[in-house]
């Protein structure tokens, strides 16, 4: 990794940080009347890929989908419109925070059903490879996905196809409120069960995004050259509630020594601290590029409230193509 | 008789069935976390332990499997989903067998399951998170569908869907949530449905779930304008109590029903079309049927802004079959709410 | 015009379609293996090879959610599924994703995917291996769901779903793939629905898929007794293409409708309620619908003997809505056939 | 094992033979008019299983339950009748062969949905624990299975509720006409890959009784002492057609020489052999020891035959409990 490369996945980390925390702060506007699934403290893994994924690769995601829509070039603009339900949405409104899209830089959607779009991925995959394209398809999801039986079905369809998928679990050790305890095995390791299926996998610390880098790079040059599907599991951790703009640490599900450990593994101040060690950073620069920051994505707000809703008719169109 | 909300109906329904049944349990995703599915299972890990309501792996398909089996085994089981929209995961298991299991076995086991399923609405929502899918499971033979409207009747159903020996899904509407009313804790009874919620006898409104509130409404204020209408609530959407139905037709002649569902196939359309060939004769005009437009719903809040059907639409309607052309008092009077897509200022999302 | 039967006609119509789009892809369980699911997908392995059609493992949520992909990726697919019943699985894929993606994301990709699934019938079919259940998909906004009922149709049909640029579930009943007859390879069309297969004025019969058969031959030969009756074949059944149901209303002022899906919410019973809503001024008389009773199919030769209705019960609502008393000709002449549980000599199971 | 056994499961192997070769030839007279899945060369699994279930123990099965329902101890004549569809029919003639029950000897029924009965058999072994019993569930199901989604679900959730369950899966290569590799990726072994998800797993020839019958004994002995699941895979194959009376070998989808090898491995004959060497066996012991099965199936049938269909009205009754 060079020192761009760096800088600029440092960059990608604290533009995803400050969009989401200003939607968490404007939340309560209640002018963003919809769902929403905040990222925050998962950055590094969606800064990492959007450093290793080519314009031509294709991502999907499910309901946590802001940042990989982010990672892969969606626009920032269309995006918060389609929260605040404006006509000039990525759905034009109709899909909101759980249904991003943005084809110019082939984000094909991302729904809110778990484990819905794992399949659909895979049918990407497929017609790419029918289409002797040379992309991949990079699907996200959590750790909760993997309880759904479509998970198992796509991994080895896509095995026996041999499908140039990337699966990307980003295991941040909840489902909502539910621990992984009632949910899976003791000591299961993820990447490992998955890997008995009969693919390649790796797995990295999620918050390390030098870690993420790698793994993802070293992803795609296998499936590039073997010509194989592989699965990612990143273990990772989100700060705030499942859904909503708020902490949620008061509900106790999860321990505080449990946050306050995650907590210092942040993603952010820890790359942080290192390009600034680096002489890559300094307290000014970075001042400077989160105002930057700040700015576009002030816009963007601006410009999602300022938009008008789509005509109402809209809401009856276009059930057919 | 205690003032409660619907979710606390939901919950000690299900918590008097639990004490009534030792061995009944209880389970689905998230039934013991911190807000035990907007509070409807609240207490019950504390009050019967971690064996009789936990919480489960997101695989509603096996999920489903896994009570049918317990059924089997002489285990009485409620089932809780977030949303209606997850559980299409699970119709493998519903329709091919808890559906089935009791007739092509020769009725050997009844599959007593309880299946709560959450009709999301309102605030951006949106397509997948707001099915109100009814007409569905009505159409499958074997399987009970019940849709409560109060706490009361919700208390009532529940206790009486858990302990119906066959698979009953309940379908939940989470506008009805917070809904406060005074409860008395009835007996078990056989399930049963179309319960005339107003006599009247100018018109009969059949309706269902959140619908009755507003129905009930602009018809009480109607009295007043000299205007009788009848309001039956389903309740029961299968097997359909046809007693009441027919029996207020016969007395009307006039049928509106309001249905929560797309307009198209709904459950409305078997009610208009059972009275049509049995009771034609008798219908002094044509039936009517509000629904819901056969569109998923978006999430904008401009799109749904006249999306779902309100006092207004309900009123124009009655005047139509009525044949009133005036103006009627409610209609000047009327206030509707603020936001079209809260159930109330209680409601702030996130979901 | 080249006489073939059914299954050609399935198995041409995804051949020219595979040659016109040359893109196009075909999967399913055994869709190369030696049967070729019934015949309907044999030499297209010969013909476009490997990668254009191709076996899979059971796994029907995947592989639904694989066609949504290939197709918003641009590649158009049929998927064929040998029993209806099993595609149970799937539906969190249908009617979460593929009915609702071209709307839910703004209209920015189609999903054209078509999704056959054959519906079995008799010889022992039983509960989960013969369910009729095209009124469920016609609920869903976003879906079209189309019913062929002769070789003719199924070819025209077909092709036109393959070409929609939107989902379609294509219901093909296994008693119909023997039944041969002319056919010309038409070009594809905008698929549309509600042919009328016989004209006449005394009554409508909206029928669809295998019982179109029984009805067409009793019309026939009742007007030799003087009895003028109009029947149309659904053929699409969502979207209902209504324009000729209601001309047809308007001229015969009588409607019969006869489902071969169970009777409670079945897609009869909304075009009774939709012709109620409509035209109830136009009726003579009041609506009849024949359906299949709300019950699982059962599996013994000897409880299917009198489950599934036959031409006697279609001349007896003919009479009883035409208000005849006297004997028919036909009901003295009729020749049902010899077993109830197979569709002709030819068939002698397994499945 | 002692001779006892040996001989009581050679019995058995015979005895579900005859059952199922009387099924084929009587087939075409067209009286039993339901599909019919017959396991002709899957003999060993089942008369294993059979000598080590206990009376307590429950079981389902698939499509091909046949000898699932006989091991268990399931009414002969009860299973004919419901083939011929008369009222003694062990559904009263409303299932057929694809549903079978037997409730006094807890086989808890089988169904013709792929997997359909995994995620059953779950909640059946979860309400004995609850309900304390001693006894285990054993689910049966085919190598095809393993593709749907809910297997892996219901294998998870076994796991997370240590559930008194014996997954048990007959691979016999095929699901239908399909052989394993259109299907699975190439050199999976199953009981491996489904050992990674967390659970205990054996694998055995599923043509070697003896093999069978150790194999059954140890995941008897697992689930009783651990008090958790167990995975089991025999490998297996099935002689006629996947569904009907017929040899289907003219087809080709299966290779002469693979069956020649199979067929050459017939549990009966090689069992047969050994207890012959053994003295267990003579010709005249086999030819006594089947006629009398001959009898005891032949009277089955008989009766059936003779057995009245259900009062039409049947069809109308019991929708609801
Ligand atoms: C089929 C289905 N079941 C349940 C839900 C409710 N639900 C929404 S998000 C979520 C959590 C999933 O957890 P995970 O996959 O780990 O993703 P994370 O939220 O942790 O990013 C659940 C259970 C759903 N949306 N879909
Ligand atoms: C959900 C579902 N999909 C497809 C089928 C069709 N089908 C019936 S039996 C069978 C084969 C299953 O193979 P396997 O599980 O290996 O069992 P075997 O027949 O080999 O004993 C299939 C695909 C079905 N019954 N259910
Ligand atoms: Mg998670
Ligand atoms: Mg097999």
């Amino acid at each position: 990794m060079n020192n761009k490369t760096l800088l600029s996945m440092y960059k990608k980390m604290q533009f995803f940080r400050i969009v989401e925390e200003t939607i968490a702060a404007r939340y309560h506007e209640n002018k963003m009347r919809c769902p929403v699934h905040l990222a925050i403290g998962q950055e590094a893994i969606s800064a990492a890929f959007s450093q290793v994924a080519q314009k031509g690769d294709y991502v999907m995601s499910s309901h946590r989908a802001h940042l990989h829509y982010l990672a892969k070039g969606g626009s920032l603009n269309s995006m918060i419109s389609e929260l605040y339900g404006k006509e000039n949405g990525c759905s034009l409104g109709k899909g909101g925070s759980m249904h991003l899209i943005d084809l110019k830089v082939n984000f094909m959607g991302s729904t809110a059903i778990v484990g819905n779009t794992i399949p659909i991925s895979a049918g990407i995959a497929m017609a790419s490879k029918i289409k002797k394209e040379k992309s991949m398809t990079f699907v996200f999801f959590g750790d909760g996905a993997i309880e759904e039986g479509v998970f198992y079905e796509t991994v080895n369809f896509a095995i026996v196809k041999e499908l140039p998928i990337v699966f990307v679990c980003e295991n941040n050790f909840y489902s909502v409120y539910s621990p992984l305890k009632p949910r899976q095995p003791k000591d299961r390791k993820i990447f490992k069960m998955v890997e008995a299926m009969g693919i390649k996998s790796f797995k990295a610390d999620g918050n390390q995004i030098k870690k993420c880098y790698r793994t993802f790079s070293d992803a795609k040059k296998y499936v590039d050259s073997k010509k194989k599907p592989v699965f990612l599991e990143f273990e990772t951790y989100r700060h705030l509630e499942h859904c909503g703009p708020n902490n949620d640490d008061n509900l106790n599900y999860r321990g505080s020594k449990e946050i306050l450990r995650w907590k210092k593994k942040d993603p952010i101040i820890n790359f942080e601290k290192e390009l600034i060690k680096k002489k890559l950073l300094n307290k000014k620069k970075i001042y400077l590029e989160k105002n930057k920051i700040k700015k576009i994505v002030n816009t963007a707000f601006f410009k999602a409230e300022k938009s008008s809703f789509p005509n109402q008719k809209e809401a009856y169109r276009n059930l057919y193509a | 008789m205690p003032k409660i909300s619907f979710v606390d109906a939901i919950n000690l329904a299900i918590s008097h069935s639990m004490r009534k049944d030792k061995k009944m349990i209880c389970y689905g995703l998230g039934a013991t976390d911190p807000k035990s599915i907007f509070g409807t299972t609240k207490f019950l890990e504390k009050d019967f332990g971690k064996k009789r309501i936990f919480d489960v792996p997101t695989s509603e398909n096996a999920l489903t499997g896994v009570s049918i089996g317990l059924a089997l085994n002489g285990i009485r089981s409620v089932v809780s989903h977030q949303r209606l929209d997850f559980f299409l995961l699970a119709f493998d298991q519903l329709i091919n067998s808890a559906a089935k299991w009791y007739y092509m076995f020769g009725a050997k086991k009844p599959v007593p399951i309880t299946i709560r399923l959450i009709i999301g609405r309102g605030w951006g929502q949106g397509p997948t998170h707001s099915q109100s899918l009814q007409s569905i499971f009505a159409h499958i033979p074997g399987l009970k569908v019940v849709m409560p409207s109060s706490p009361q009747n919700a208390y009532y159903l529940l206790k009486d869907s858990i302990f119906d020996p066959n698979p009953v899904v309940f379908l939940e509407h989470r506008w009805l949530h917070n809904l406060k009313s005074n409860v008395s804790y009835k007996k078990s009874n056989k399930l049963s449905g179309s319960k005339v919620v107003k006599k009247g006898k100018d018109l009969t409104i059949i309706t269902m779930s959140w619908a009755v509130h507003d129905v009930l409404d602009v018809s009480k204020r109607l009295n007043k304008e000299g205007i009788d209408i009848e309001v039956i609530d389903l309740s029961v959407i299968k097997p359909i109590f046809w007693k009441n139905i027919f029996a207020s037709i016969k007395k009307t002649g006039r049928l509106l029903v309001i249905d929560t569902g797309a307009y198209t196939g709904s459950i409305s359309s078997e009610i208009i079309s059972e009275i049509s060939i049995n009771y034609s004769s008798r219908l002094k005009t044509p039936p009517i049927k509000i629904a819901m437009p056969d569109f998923p719903e978006p999430t904008s809040y401009g799109l749904t802004k006249n999306f779902y059907f309100d006092k207004l639409e309900i009123i124009k309607n009655i005047k139509k079959i009525l044949k009133i052309k005036k103006t009627l008092q409610i209609e000047k009077n009327i206030k509707l709410p603020t936001h079209h897509d809260v159930p109330g200022e209680w409601f702030t999302g996130p979901f």
